[in-house]
């Protein structure tokens, strides 16, 4: 059962230097209340692990734009001016993982694997420094696990035991990021009573959430 | 013998690992002994069972009637789910558990040794069911707690210096819950920490194959304590 | 869109010996209908992946007691005598696999992954004979991908695209299963007209299934 | 010139590149030209769009006012979807993709090379806004179309012996469909099938930084068919 928090209440559980998963896909499906709150708290140092950088007024944009970033990890950064200036600038250490490795890498960390081995990347760039291992004949790269001190979702339902319900193409990097974070905080749409979201409905069990935003009054 | 040391072994068992669970947390029970485990806690401590079949809410068994063959335990019988619940395919059911989102599983025990390494899956020759989700809870869960007899039948010790029966897990357990004593296992051996009344240290030491480590005197389990 | 098929047309693609993943959990959540033409029709030398062995006369039961069966693959057969017997009998070829790396090694053969890297079996008997991989200092076992010739699927509701839901903990191996074999079969429930599953309920996208089973009539 | 000569050799690339897609399908267009493709596809083929960010059946972009923000395609842009969509998380997706679930990817292309190797995701010091899940797709797809303008704007060649810019993967692209040409990389090279209305096997040549393989006749594209 939970309390829920303001959104300012939640930011400050988020150290300056934190690494924070960070949900949205151009920035649908990112808990943009959070987002608003961490860049007009002036964090920095934070390391984001975010599918792409969306636009400068979008998804993790305004983080960007607040300077609160020390490193960006994620599979797209092509439409956010601010990101390709702070990272020719090097004041933004920028991680490019292709997106399918992405969301394994994090899944791997929030289900107990040990790395991904996938054929992505094999051949590129992407593969350099890294280990291919052999199995049954093919080669994949070893990718390891990803996980984060925070992961911040975006739901559509929350219940007060903290389940979790996403709506449409917003549901994305979401319920893996909240298998993955080592504290969980959830900025749903709505809160609604225990019992109103149908078991076959949850996609994220309220096990996996630390924190849940209050709604705006 | 107090009035508690009559009570049946199972149940000591079952109510002293209910001690152990704390609220607000998600719970694996194992079958046998570890089922009996939620009947000794209150449901208003906002505890959630987790069943490796796929559901983390899950209840009692339905009145006759109104049971649903879509909503079963691990061992395919009826239950019904609790306000909260959540139904989830095996992949993500072992996700939460090997990937450390399950705070307690309660299982049981062929052996458990002095290094705290658990046997459960396998008699060679005798006894072939297979691991289930065993070594994966074994192996993942934040707290593995054993919950057994003391001995076999015959009185062979099941706690044993190393164990001859194939382990489920490298993984030391947490605690081991017999009907004479509780018992954790650190790097340093097994500590006897609790004995069941009217047991003594003595007779826990006769009955178990394993060093214990013994430091002060040995409290009586309290088996009216709650988390 | 799919013409749905009878159970004895779908049974007739199956051939002896082929490769076979069936869904459910001591029995629910399989596809019985299937599972019983199966058995009518005689096949031998099936290879079944599956969670475990029922008991006699669920789940995968009646294929063992018809003796259709060359291997089974699952992680539990601890309530099926007749598995038992065969596999001391030396008829039936009996791998045992624990639970989370069986159903993470079928995801990993549908998803396009490697393997599985695993902390669980480490140090035990399961990890006779396979590599051992360290990521990041910690060991993990590697697990081969898990496919099959056909995944055999018990739905709720099915639409004539083949949408997939399932209901409470006839879910189980369901969704995974359907990723991971060469042909999928689903044997619902009840077939519902296309749209009125909505895209959210989908557990399974009918792009996963190749034919479906007609209601009884 | 033909009356499709004088096309607009974006749209010329899109109708072209729709004849290679079958009915019942399920298929993922890439941003660029590619998301024309479906522009020259009739809606009752059956063939399923699937997007990166989680929807399969995705349909045209909504009437003004009924855009709702949580249904958008890759681009972020405003979506609608069709009777039978359904929408997955990203692990989801991209296991479709990975796991060759996807029957065909047309995608943009910066270069691709004589052994059939597509380099689209950056230029170095100049480009670089990351692969998005470009490697994913053409690693997974059981089959991979470039769709692109046949040069550089300066004439510089866009197919070239080998990718000067960094690979997407190492898998041989299926097909490569420009407004001069439809190029088929197999094994022992780059083969020229069809050249579009009005353009000659040897301005396809002059065109081209890699070898061509020619074989008899090479036809005119047909720009009226469809699968």
């Amino acid at each position: 059962m939970y309390q829920a928090l303001t959104v300012e209440e939640a930011v400050a559980l988020i150290p300056d230097g934190a690494s924070v998963m960070l949900s949205g896909f151009m920035g649908v499906g990112t808990p943009d209340r959070m987002v608003a709150a961490l860049a007009a708290a002036g964090k920095t140092g934070l390391t984001v692990i975010v599918n792409d950088a969306a636009r400068p007024d979008r998804g993790v944009g305004p983080l960007v734009k607040a300077r609160c970033l020390r490193k960006f990890i994620g599979s797209h950064i092509g439409l956010n001016p601010d990101v390709q200036e702070q990272m020719r600038a090097g004041e933004l250490e920028v991680e490019l993982v292709p997106q399918g490795t992405l969301v394994e890498r994090i899944r791997a960390a929030g289900v107990g694997l040990g790395g991904v081995l996938t054929p992505t990347g094999l051949g590129t760039k992407v593969a350099e420094g890294k280990r291919v291992i052999e199995v049954e004949g093919k080669p994949y790269l070893l990718e390891p696990p990803l996980a984060a001190d925070f992961a911040l979702i975006a739901a559509r339902s929350c219940d007060y035991v903290g389940n979790l319900t996403y709506m449409l193409t917003a549901t994305n990097f979401n319920p893996i990021m909240a298998l993955a974070g080592r504290v969980v905080i959830a900025e749903p749409e709505e809160i609604v009573p225990v019992g109103m979201i149908p078991p076959d409905a949850v996609k994220t069990p309220g096990a996996l959430v630390d924190h849940v935003i209050r709604r705006v009054a | 013998m107090t009035e508690t040391g009559k009570m049946d072994p199972k149940e000591l068992i079952a109510r002293r690992c209910a001690a152990e669970v704390k609220p607000h947390t998600l719970v694996n029970l194992g079958i046998g002994i570890p089922t009996l485990v939620s009947d000794h806690l209150d449901e208003g401590m906002g505890v959630f069972f987790q069943a490796e079949n796929g559901v983390v809410g899950m209840g009692r068994r339905p009145p006759e009637g109104m049971s649903d063959r879509h909503l079963t335990d691990a061992g395919g019988s009826f239950v019904s789910a609790v306000p909260g619940a959540s139904t989830i395919d095996s992949a993500f059911s072992f996700g939460l558990i090997r990937g450390g989102h399950l705070d307690l599983t309660v299982l049981g025990g062929l052996q458990v040794d002095g290094r705290g390494f658990l046997a459960n899956w396998m008699i060679p020759g005798v006894y072939v069911p297979g691991m289930g989700g065993a070594m994966d809870l074994v192996t993942g869960a934040k707290r593995v707690i054993v919950a057994m007899i003391h001995a076999a039948k015959d009185g062979t010790p099941k706690i044993v210096p190393e164990c001859t029966l194939p382990l489920t897990a490298e993984r030391r357990v947490d605690l081991i819950v017999t009907e004479m004593a509780v018992i954790r296992p650190e790097q340093d051996g097994l500590h006897l920490i609790e004995t069941a009344p009217g047991v003594t240290v003595g007779e826990v030491r006769a009955a178990t194959g394993a060093a214990l480590i013994v430091t002060g005197d040995v409290p009586a389990m309290d088996l009216t304590r709650t988390c």
